[in-house]
């Protein structure tokens, strides 16, 4: 049996016990330990802790920068009862999420010129319901347009641990498909979801004078 | 030009049959129905065009696409009417697109488009959109939570204990303290219970009449007073009405006032007949 | 590392998504197992399992016959996070810790009468859990009121000495916090938080039968 010491005892029943993930300052705080001068030890207990579950039934799994066990994905079979049959997205409703996924953040009316086709104001709605999608700010253009991008939400459910793990990306990219304009120019932009807002981004709030 | 080898390829397998669900069925059957709700859009109409006509669309065989999507929604229009705009705006720039490629170009030096920038922008924007609906495909595809892998079932969960903590200091207490209490003196009249004694003018005339001898002497208001003026309390209120009185009775005529300088005693007389 | 089977993995899955705890039985069946042969094999795994958690901030544990992942119980506290929240006492909080330090013993109805308004029981309650504030007794009058008065804490941390040390009427003149056109009759009186009950007061449980 592999020995264990107490911080990383304490780490296992803190993200063993948590309803959600946690990030590093959460577990930081959560053990009272001041911030940097222990940022290090618990990043290394983690992945002790990481390794230690790999081969097991449950995984210890670093989503979106936060931390969290998850049942083992090729046991998912076995878990059948527990599938939560997901409301299915329409074509819409998906084609848009992806969309904002790759070419984040983005408007309405770019979503539409993608589309080629108007959004109905349903399909956006299903999308922040779902919180995959989230209101981020408003570009810096006439009407101040509100830009959209995608949720830690979004990275949590389809597990993957930064905006930039999204399937394909680079050949899209490579493609000129993720510019929004024709590919003659080279500079493809690739998608962020970075809290902060870009510099043609406005805060939300600004306008709703 | 590769474009009409295209067209010509494509033509030879000129097949509607059983490709696309929304796509009619049989081009030669009259029962023909031709279901454009069943598409979100022109480019979604072109893509899957494009499907069913096995268009590559990294080749530029837009002008081939274009010739279907015109044929489509004549078709169309010919069995129904209610055509949404946007389909048709669309067809209208594939016509012109369509006259662009065909036609010699001959607007050197213009600031537009020449058919083939038009045609690879329109190529690029269906490329774009299929890519997009590929990456939608594969998210969906992917593994996901509560699907896939997932949480733990019965988290006991952290419980924050939140504890206040207050905060004040003895400036805020002794603020608070001197304004609650000054508020309140302010705030509430106190009626005496002892009923402040006032002289009306009226009363202290009658003292006047009463005091004031009929030998016509000048005499102090002061000493006339006298007998009311040991009491502070009603020292003034008798004084004030008693000059009142006495200024009302001068204007009468029954008295005489008299002051030598400002601050110097009153004098009074009776108004005799001696006069 | 410790070496796990197949069927322990699954166990180790099963027991971690499970939203109750599982009996023999229940496992058996999501596992697809015929009962009684695998009976016997499973138990093994389990107690295996049981063993290799023992040590580690999670435990295996089985209660009436089922089964279930807990945190370690030695780490409870963890899963308690205790926060402090500064907070800052309302208007009306403070003017009644101030009339009940220069007042004190004191009862509702007398700081009523002095700020003119009724008092919320919500400030009381704040008052009371500041712990600046203690009920002393009951006033021997009709209706027994409760006294209230200032505590030990309120002396530490305002910093007095003793209550006597409050300031004055002088003081208060002086620190510009009374108007100088001060009514005829008011005073600020000599607070004192004595311990012992005053002359007028009765213990507080006394009229608690």
């Amino acid at each position: 049996m592999s020995s264990i010491t107490d911080q990383q005892r304490k780490l296992e029943a803190l993200l063993f016990a948590a309803t959600e993930s946690l990030d590093l300052r959460t577990l930081l705080a959560y053990l009272s330990l001041e911030d940097d001068d222990h940022r290090g030890k618990i990043e290394e207990d983690l992945q002790v802790l990481q390794r230690h579950y790999e081969k097991r039934g449950v995984h210890l799994v670093n989503v979106a920068g936060k931390w969290a066990f998850r049942t083992a994905i090729d046991l998912s079979d076995l878990l059948e009862r527990h599938k939560v049959v997901p409301r299915k997205l329409s074509r819409a409703a998906l084609e848009t999420l992806a969309i904002i996924a790759y070419h984040q953040p983005t408007t309405r009316a770019e979503i539409e010129e993608i589309r080629g086709v108007t959004t109905s104001k349903g399909t956006l709605d299903v999308l922040l319901e779902t919180s995959w999608v989230r209101p981020r700010g408003r570009r810096m253009t006439p009407g101040r347009p509100v830009t959209y991008g995608t949720s830690e939400g979004f990275l949590e459910h389809f597990g993957f641990d930064s905006i930039t793990e999204l399937p394909g990306l680079s050949e899209l990219k490579g493609a000129g498909l993720l510019d929004n304009n024709l590919p003659i120019g080279f500079n493809v932009p690739l998608p962020h979801d970075d809290m902060a807002l870009q510099q043609d981004e406005l805060p939300l709030e600004e306008c709703d004078e | 030009m590769d474009l009409m080898a295209d067209k010509d390829k494509y033509q030879n397998d000129d097949d509607w049959e059983g490709q696309e669900q929304c796509l009619p069925k049989n081009a030669s059957d009259s029962s023909f129905i031709v279901d454009i709700e069943g598409f979100e859009g022109p480019l979604d109409l072109m893509l899957a065009l494009a499907r069913t006509h096995k268009i590559d669309l990294t080749n530029i065989s837009i002008l081939f696409l274009a010739e279907q999507y015109l044929t489509f929604v004549d078709k169309a229009r010919v069995l129904r009417l209610d055509i949404a705009a946007d389909y048709l705006v669309m067809a209208a720039w594939l016509t012109y697109l369509k006259s662009r490629l065909l036609l010699p170009d001959d607007r050197d030096g213009e600031e537009e488009l020449s058919g083939d920038e038009l045609a690879a922008r329109l190529a690029f924007r269906l490329k774009r959109l299929e890519a997009m609906r590929g990456a939608g495909q594969v998210l969906l595809e992917g593994k996901q939570l509560h699907n896939d892998f997932f949480p733990r079932g019965q988290p006991e969960g952290i419980t924050v204990l939140r504890k206040s903590l207050y905060e004040a200091d003895i400036y805020d207490l002794l603020t608070a303290y001197a304004a609650g209490r000054l508020r309140k003196v302010v705030s509430v009249v106190h009626p005496g219970h002892e009923r402040r004694k006032v002289w009306s003018i009226k009363q202290a005339r009658k003292q006047l009449e009463k005091i004031i001898g009929f030998d016509c002497d000048w005499a102090p208001i002061d000493s006339l007073l006298a007998g009311f003026l040991a009491d502070p309390v009603e020292s003034r209120t008798a004084l004030a009405a008693a000059f009142g009185a006495s200024l009302e009775m001068a204007h009468e005529g029954v008295i005489e006032l008299r002051q030598d300088s400002p601050f110097n005693p009153l004098y009074l007389r009776r108004k005799g007949e001696n006069e």
